[in-house]
């Protein structure tokens, strides 16, 4: 293995010429040993069957769920990386949000089956053919999926906790003076920078 | 034991039944659980529950500024820290465009190998406590102390160090504090013959690390498993050489290779790696000096601090494998996303699951704790 | 055996009236009681959090509980403190209260961090239970993220001194006002929240009744409790999806 | 002797045994903590815990059984000690033979198993599985090394073996005549009391502390109490059988706490066998240790 | 030490070495807590002294762990940007990161190496913490984590002003100040930590936080509508405030403070007028009131009213006795400084709104106030203070020695009024710096050299005038001589040949009156052919007309007015540079006191007389 540290070696090149065969890539150089291709959802496993196949792309590193809600999709990007090459692919597909059923490549990817499981627990995506979508993490948790954009986690607590109130006795001799607490974080937040002033 | 368990299940005449294994449980690794099936003692179904330590860290990320989600990371991690936040903030370096001052790139790198050392002393501690040699632990709990204490001198903290920050360390090295970093090195290196003998050359603990948990190296690239359990089925792989940041292509070190893939296979590697990074520490120490600098890239106010959109895919080693963040900026002040792969995720879960299947009772505490399970990093 | 109820509960050292009343043998003897249960805290080995990792240091060769008595144990039964290190997830917060119920009193709640006092960074979470106290009596605080070990000791040794004087007697609390504590439990895990130890039964039983240990929250509990029934496991790699425990 | 007689010593016999044992348990606590490099507890710990555990408000119990399995825990072990001659008092040592003592040594496992049966914890079931299973792998040499020593003094009653051994001096002492038993004894005492290597029945990282999962309050301090004892019973017979007995209490003491140190010393420096390796270790040397040393002995 | 070999099987004697540890003494620390680290991260100390309460802390903590406390005995100066605010820290959410001091612009808080702190149940207030210079529990503790200069996370230096070389601009009157390109503004901008510290501290109470934010984030338009809410006279502003804002910013304290005044400039400068017309008239109310108001003087104050006015309903008529609007900000303040066609933009948004200015109408000779009254429901007198004072020294009456205010006058008309080669100036405000500046210009036009000395009375860190002025002043060839006091004109065979003066000692008696003292033994002749007044200006009064000045209330010679600019006569509102003295934004701010009481007395007399 001989470690491959620019765009230009001919590692690069290999892999630009491989992924020719794939249609309707779009790929970029990002950084030194990083490939950026965006495609089409339906030619993903094509590509990863490519990459497996023919660039020992066997490491499936990570799958990450990006929600574009002003877009209506969601973003999956599989970053597999090869032993043999030491690039890193990152395939961006974008599919509907609505109804967010994708394919699980489960069969390629053994590791994808955590990862499309804690997606769908945390976006609510389906992956068809992922051998265990049940609960994980959230076994607890009853609401909608949280990591979707759409889900206000901090307005949800602040409905559904109290926050301690504490009476120091610094702060009833500030009261007796007139003073007092002027602006509790949690306004703050509220404010979202419109109000910087007292 | 889990309270739950308090009733045994009235099962119709069978030789099966079922256990908890965790939350609260000394075989387990931190705050998580195994539920298994055992037949006689031998485990004939198991399934990982996490979320135990589940905090939402990735919701919790899109509402908090890019720099003060540097207090938030390292608790993705609790006993391995600084991989995190050095990986958080590459990730916001490179969405950023900022370059890291080179002494704040030496800094971060000691930090990272003490963090390392720190790790597999807590590991070794932990796998010996598991067979019932509390020793190992008493020793090497006490001995991480002194890296701990080396972390408290430079970044005021003992476990959370919050001193990397995007654009370099939040503060310089201490006066004389290579020296101590140094005096610490001597001192451990000088105790592990002592672990050596009373752990790795330990008859009993051999017997009882040896076929346990065994993943061929097949299996293990199925799985993707990475770290130091990747290296112990005999692929040298490390995203420090092979996919180097920071200055770690400027440093000497070893890729340590076993190639049984068991138990006793993974500790030897990590115990071959926390020399290794005693090795690179001496390197550090002697070449820290020379460099000069700033230490920190100036970063525009992090109160109105926007990064240009784009998405970056930052890898490290840490001490339990490749660790990496996907963060995506939409040109905000707080980050659009941020996923972080735990290496964790990947062996506490399914390879758990696996390598626990068929194994027995008593091995099942060993196999977590020799694929160096970090629950917090599964959970997030 | 199948409903908890039939298990007989032995009480033993019956609760006496502290102060000068009783003879000077009884006296005598509560001092001793209270001079060993200040001496002798066996310690829950459960990581609830990631304050949790400050704990093997406090317990091991640096700083060495054992000098004060304090060393770990591994069931909720054999325990006297249950130290909840940091945040609680939804999730572990209804094993630390099933862990709390299964210990015998008295018994100590230690809350450790930021997080056991007013949600600590996880404020904004949604997978985090905030105030502690809420949920259980809390005996001690202990601040910091995370606190060191020597905070640790220096709050354990405030705890030791406090029950030696027998101020801390939380725990009592519990079954006083069990409706409180139960009813923020329901509110946070749904009105079907039932714990295998029957609470009511052991405050009547041990004579720790109180005027608010019945309320609107026991009567919902007293409305769908079931006997206790095994806990469903869900194993197996195949999927069964959608159902949730 | 008169009934009275034996009465008193029935009853101080355990009181002795109980305090030897309980600074027994403190030498063990801090022996570990010297080789874990730290100070340890203070004196009178394991008092306190005991006392503690007792002062318990709550209790739980899992049923009678559960109750009287832990009474025949420590009682069996108070029994064994009865049967063991110390300085000045020999209980019922020379009424019950060593064969009976044998026996009896194997109550408390027994009555730890209808306890823990009745908490029906799996871990407790396991737990209580591998302790039978330990207590048949040490109870083979030790039975062998009984036999072995009674045929050599020609006496089933210790009170006999004990003067056989202290009529001439150090020479007599069975170490001295029956070196190989002796050792072959040692590894038997040191299964006996479950230490590492041999602690597979408690190993908490497995098994969460077995057979002690549900035992709180009272009943956990019926097993501190049972620990106390099993620690004096044990070392008392090693004494009686091999180090010459008691002469008298000094001596005794100090052989006692000796020959108890060795086991525990070597316990924090081993993780636990696994159960078959426990049988092979304890099976194959003492064993034969012990069989030899019977062959030498019949010779 | 060797590698292990995989295969080697272990020993059963290697772990018996360990027993040596027998002999060893223990690692264990004693049961009191160890001191921390110098660099230790323990509970916060506050230095109430340094702290100005911006809450900063606030804002960037993560954990939402810090509410500011108002504490009644502490003091509170808007002007230098001290608010009785402390911060309050809950031990229950803060994690300790430290993010606080480091970003702290004061450099107040810092952590401590204390870190002990238990409690029960019942006691839990106490993790509410106000922290102060001592520790959690009284006792001192040493500073832990503090800030040091690499750690700071603040950035205290400004963004660099594009400005013309001193050789670009002595010999014209182009403007010096280039303005921001908008990456300079956005970098400037992003400085801002939001305190509110300057819109405390504005007279005005302009929402700078508001705009600056605005600015950062791309939204120019919503930071001009900010803008407006508050300031009509935006451009003016935008070049020539006084900024008390940028005296009262926090990250002033410790670095350079956000150029609040050049973003202003910056935001205004990058919208088109015709938007920033749209922009202003938001809020207008449709309905006309059918009322009418009579302003007189058509400088900031005057049309910030009439601004106001207009926007809700009121018919508002200006009248000015100069032939352009814009009152000193266009015939005080040099060209370079603020070009005209900015006060014009300024005017003509006023009067989009459908403000009418009558020009060259001089109350008194033109209309009287008398008719003013009849013919209008309210009147404003914004006179301004346009009369130059006297020094009154021997010689000042000769015809070289003229008023600062004059001269700027007839500059900005182009009147010729004889440029001298040679000039001295007394005062050391921003007048004497423009006048200074003007003359320099005009003779370097007019001979090629330029020859102008100020004197003054005051050391020179104590010069009214902004430092930035006297910098510039400086840069363009003028003498500046401090702490020097005007003894008399000489004045030979008719002619001015110089001032001659005393070198001061003090300014102010121990009363603190003026009344200085000089050094008599250090004298000095400045030779000049022109001696320029520009101690300070004053109002004419005189077109109020006798019977109108006998039936107002005075005080000490200036109109008495209550707190909302209302005479003594109902009718009739007073405002401007004449009852509070020389500043554009005061002026501004007065203005809108004045038309919000115009406003409410309007609407209660409609509501009277429907």
């Amino acid at each position: 293995m001989t470690p491959t540290d620019a765009p230009g070696h001919d590692v690069t090149t290999t892999l630009d010429f491989l992924l020719q065969e794939v249609d309707g890539l779009r790929t970029r150089w990002v950084a030194p040993r990083r490939l950026r291709v965006d495609l089409p959802a339906e030619t993903l496993p094509a590509l990863l069957e490519l990459l497996k196949g023919r660039a020992g792309y066997v490491h499936l590193s990570a799958i990450s769920c990006v929600d574009w809600p002003d877009d209506g999709q969601f973003e999956l990007v599989y970053h597999t990386w090869s032993y043999e090459l030491n690039v890193l692919v990152m395939a961006h597909i974008r599919i509907p949000r609505d109804p967010g059923v994708y394919l699980s490549i489960y069969d390629l990817y053994r590791p994808a089956a955590f990862f499309e499981r804690d997606i769908h627990e945390m976006f609510g995506l389906w992956f068809e053919g992922s051998p265990d979508m049940g609960k994980f993490i959230l076994t607890e948790w009853e609401g909608p999926p949280p990591m979707r954009k759409e889900f206000d986690g901090e307005a949800w607590v602040m409905e559904q906790f109290g926050w301690q109130e504490y009476r120091p006795e610094w702060l009833t001799e500030i009261e007796a003076k007139g003073g007092g607490i002027s602006k509790r974080p949690e306004q703050l937040r509220g404010d979202k920078g419109e109000d910087g002033t007292a | 034991m889990r309270p739950e368990n308090y009733q045994a299940v009235s099962h119709p005449p069978s030789h099966e039944y079922e256990v908890f294994f965790g939350p609260n449980h000394p075989g387990i690794e931190g705050n998580y659980a195994l539920k298994v099936r055992l037949h006689g003692d031998e485990v004939t179904a198991a399934r990982a529950d996490g979320g135990y330590l589940h905090r939402g860290f990735e919701k919790l990320m899109e509402g908090r500024l890019w720099i003060q989600n540097i207090a938030l990371v390292p608790r993705i991690c609790v006993p391995d820290p600084v991989p995190m936040e050095v990986c958080y903030s590459l990730a916001i370096e490179a969405l950023g465009g900022l370059e890291v001052p080179e002494r704040a790139q030496w800094i971060r790198v000691m930090q990272l190998e003490l963090s390392r050392i720190a790790a597999h002393l807590f590991t070794f501690g932990g796998n010996a406590a598991t067979t019932g040699m509390y020793t190992p632990m008493f020793w090497g709990i006490a001995d991480r102390d002194l890296i701990l204490d080396l972390f408290e001198e430079l970044s005021g903290g003992r476990v959370y160090h919050i001193y990397n920050i995007p654009g370099g360390v939040r503060r310089d090295l201490p006066e004389g504090y290579l020296k101590r970093v140094s005096d610490t090195l001597d001192y451990i290196e000088s105790r592990l013959p002592d672990y050596d003998n009373l752990m790795f050359t330990n008859q009993v603990f051999v017997r009882r690390a040896t076929g346990v948990g065994i993943m061929t190296q097949e299996q293990a690239l199925d799985w993707g498993v990475t770290g130091p359990n990747l290296r112990a089925t005999g692929l040298p792989f490390d995203v420090r050489r092979d996919d180097p940041y920071l200055i770690y292509d400027q440093l000497e070190f070893d890729v340590p290779v076993e190639e049984a893939g068991d138990a006793w296979a993974r500790t030897l590697v990590r115990r071959a790696e926390l020399k290794q990074s005693l090795r690179i520490l001496r390197q550090v120490v002697a070449r820290l000096p020379e460099i000069d600098g700033p230490i920190r890239a100036p970063i525009p106010n992090p109160l109105a601090w926007n990064l240009p959109l784009g998405d970056v895919y930052t890898r490290v080693e840490s001490s339990k494998g490749e660790l990496a963040y996907y963060v995506v900026s939409n040109g905000g002040d707080k980050p659009w996303r941020v996923h972080v792969r735990g290496p964790s995720a990947m062996h506490a879960v399914q390879v758990l699951e696996h390598l626990v299947t068929g194994a027995r009772i008593e091995d099942v505490a060993q196999i977590m704790f020799s694929l160096d399970a970090c629950p917090p990093e599964v959970d997030r | 055996m199948t409903d908890l109820r039939t298990i007989p509960v032995v009480a033993a050292g019956e609760e006496r009236p502290s102060g000068g009343q009783g003879n000077l043998l009884a006296r005598v003897f509560d001092e001793l009681t209270a001079f060993c249960r200040s001496r002798s805290l066996f310690m829950l080995h459960y990581c609830t959090g990631c304050g949790a990792v400050e704990l093997p240091p406090a317990m091991t060769s640096r700083f060495d509980m054992e000098r004060l008595g304090i060393q770990p144990m591994v069931t909720p039964r054999q325990a006297d403190i249950l130290l909840v290190t940091g945040y609680v997830s939804t999730k572990t917060l209804k094993r630390i209260i099933l862990t709390y119920e299964q210990m015998n009193s008295p018994k100590y709640v230690i809350g450790i961090c930021s997080c056991t006092v007013n949600g600590g960074m996880y404020w904004q979470s949604y997978a985090t239970a905030k105030k502690l106290n809420d949920y259980l009596p809390v005996d001690m605080y202990i601040a910091g993220c995370m606190p060191r070990p020597e905070a640790v000791i220096s709050g354990l040794r405030e705890l030791i001194a406090n029950i030696r004087a027998g101020r801390s007697d939380y725990w009592r609390d519990y079954y006083r006002r069990y409706d409180h504590y139960l009813g923020n439990q329901q509110r946070l895990f749904g009105e079907n929240w039932q714990t295998p130890t029957d609470v009511i039964a052991e405050a009547r039983h041990y004579g720790l009744f109180g005027p608010e240990t019945l309320g609107e929250h026991t009567a919902l509990l007293e409305q769908h409790q079931t006997p206790l029934q095994p806990f469903e496991m869900r194993l197996g790699l195949k999927q069964d999806k959608g159902s949730s425990s | 002797m008169s009934f009275a007689g034996i009465l008193i010593e029935l009853t101080l016999m355990p009181l002795v045994a109980f305090t030897i044992g309980l600074f027994m348990v403190l030498m063990m606590r801090k022996i570990a903590a010297k080789i874990q490099r730290r100070v340890g507890p203070p004196l009178l710990q394991p008092l306190y815990d005991i006392i503690k555990l007792y002062s318990k408000q709550t209790q739980t119990s899992h049923g009678l059984l559960h109750d009287i399995g832990i009474v025949m825990a420590v009682g069996g072990y108070i029994a064994a000690e009865t049967m063991v001659p110390v300085p000045g008092m020999h209980g019922i040592a020379d009424k019950a033979g060593l064969l009976t003592l044998a026996y009896v040594t194997m109550i408390p496992s027994l009555g730890l198993a209808l306890g823990v049966g009745q908490c029906a914890n799996p871990n407790g079931s396991i737990g209580i599985s591998r302790a039978l299973t330990a207590m048949l792998a040490y109870d083979v040499p030790f039975v062998i090394i009984i036999f072995g020593t009674a045929w050599f003094y020609g006496s089933n009653n210790l009170v006999e073996v004990v003067a056989a051994q202290q009529a001439g001096g150090i020479a007599t002492w069975g170490v001295m005549q029956m070196p190989i038993l002796a050792i072959a004894g040692l590894f038997s005492l040191y299964a006996m009391l479950g230490k590492q290597p041999f602690e597979i029945y408690v190993a908490p990282a497995e098994i969460a502390t077995g057979p002690m999962v549900e035992m709180g309050g009272k009943f956990l301090g019926g097993l501190f109490v049972m620990q106390c004892f099993q620690l004096f019973t044990a070392s008392a017979i090693y004494v009686s059988l091999f180090l010459g007995g008691g002469e008298n209490w000094p001596f005794f003491i100090a052989k006692l706490f000796f020959i108890i140190a060795i086991p525990m010393s070597l316990a924090f420096l081993f993780p636990r066998y696994r159960t078959e390796d426990v049988l092979a270790a304890v099976w194959r040397w003492p064993v034969i240790l012990g069989l030899a040393g019977v062959w030498l002995v019949m010779h | 030490m060797s590698d292990i070999d995989y295969k080697q099987r272990g020993s059963l004697l290697n772990p018996l070495r360990s027993l040596g540890f027998f002999g060893r003494p223990p690692v264990t620390q004693p049961l009191e807590p160890r001191p921390a680290s110098i660099n230790y991260r323990g509970f916060h100390l506050n230095d109430w002294e340094k702290c100005v309460g911006c809450g900063t802390c606030q804002k960037v903590c993560d954990n939402a762990a810090i509410s500011m406390v108002h504490i009644p005995d502490l003091p509170a100066d808007p002007a230098k940007g001290v608010r009785p605010e402390r911060p309050a820290i809950d031990y229950g959410r803060c994690c300790w990161c430290g993010l606080c001091v480091d970003i702290c612009p004061t450099g107040a808080l810092a952590l401590s190496r204390e870190y002990v702190h238990t409690c029960v149940d019942a006691d839990l207030s106490s993790y509410f913490i106000l922290p102060d210079s001592h520790g959690i529990h009284g006792q001192p503790y040493e500073k832990g984590w503090a800030k040091t200069a690499d750690a700071d996370l603040i950035s205290l230096l400004r963004e660099p002003m594009p400005e013309l070389e001193p050789e670009q601009r002595i010999e014209n009157f182009d403007e010096i100040v280039g303005g921001y390109d908008p990456q300079q503004a956005l970098l400037e901008a992003s400085r801002c930590v939001q305190c509110g510290m300057c819109h405390d501290a504005c007279p005005t109470h302009m929402h700078a936080p508001q705009y600056i934010r605005a600015i950062w984030e791309g939204k120019l338009e919503e930071a001009v509508g900010w803008i407006y809410q508050t300031n009509p006279f935006a451009h003016i502003c935008g070049r020539v405030c006084t900024r008390r804002c940028e005296t009262a910013c926090s990250i002033g304290h410790r670095g350079e403070p956000i150029a609040i005044r050049w973003l202003k400039r910056y935001a205004m400068d990058a919208i088109p007028h015709e938007r920033v017309k749209q922009i202003a008239a938001a809020g207008r109310c449709e309905t006309p009131s059918g009322q009418r108001v009579a302003i007189v003087g058509a400088g900031p104050a005057g049309l910030t009213c009439a601004f106001d006015l207009a926007k809700q309903g009121h018919a508002v008529t200006v009248f000015e006795a100069l032939s352009q609007p814009g009152g000193m900000t266009r015939w005080g303040i040099p060209e370079y400084r603020l070009p005209y066609d900015r006060i014009d933009r300024d005017i003509d948004v006023i009067q989009s709104l459908g403000v009418e200015i009558r020009c060259n109408t001089r109350i008194g000779s033109d209309i009287t106030l008398e008719e003013l009254h009849q013919q209008y429901d309210a009147v404003l007198i914004a006179l301004g203070l346009q009369m130059g004072r006297g020094t009154r020294i021997p010689g000042s009456d000769h015809p070289q020695v003229r008023r600062a205010v004059d001269l700027l006058r007839q500059a900005t008309a182009g009147e010729e009024f004889g440029t001298p080669q040679s000039a001295v100036v007394i005062g050391g405000g921003n007048v004497a710096m423009d006048i200074a500046r003007t003359l320099a210009r005009l003779q370097r036009q007019r001979f090629g050299t330029a020859q102008v000395t100020i004197t003054a009375l005051e050391e020179l860190s104590h010069f009214l005038a902004d430092p930035v002025e006297i910098k510039e002043a400086h840069e363009e060839g003028i003498t500046i001589l401090p702490a020097r006091g005007p003894r008399e004109v000489v004045v030979e065979d008719g002619n001015l040949v110089g001032l001659a003066t005393w070198r001061v000692t003090s300014i102010f008696d121990e009363q603190g009156r003026f009344s200085p003292t000089y050094d008599q033994e250090d004298a000095q002749i400045h030779t000049a052919e022109m001696v320029v007044e520009a101690i300070g200006q004053m109002s004419d009064t005189g077109l109020l007309g006798d019977e109108l000045t006998e039936r107002l209330a005075w005080n000490r010679g200036r109109l008495q007015v209550d707190s909302d600019g209302r005479t003594s006569e109902a009718w009739l509102w007073a405002a401007g540079d004449m009852v509070r003295g020389p500043d554009v934004v005061s002026a501004v701010a007065d203005g809108h006191r004045v038309a919000a009481s115009i406003h409410a007395a309007l609407s209660a007399a409609k509501e009277q007389n429907p």
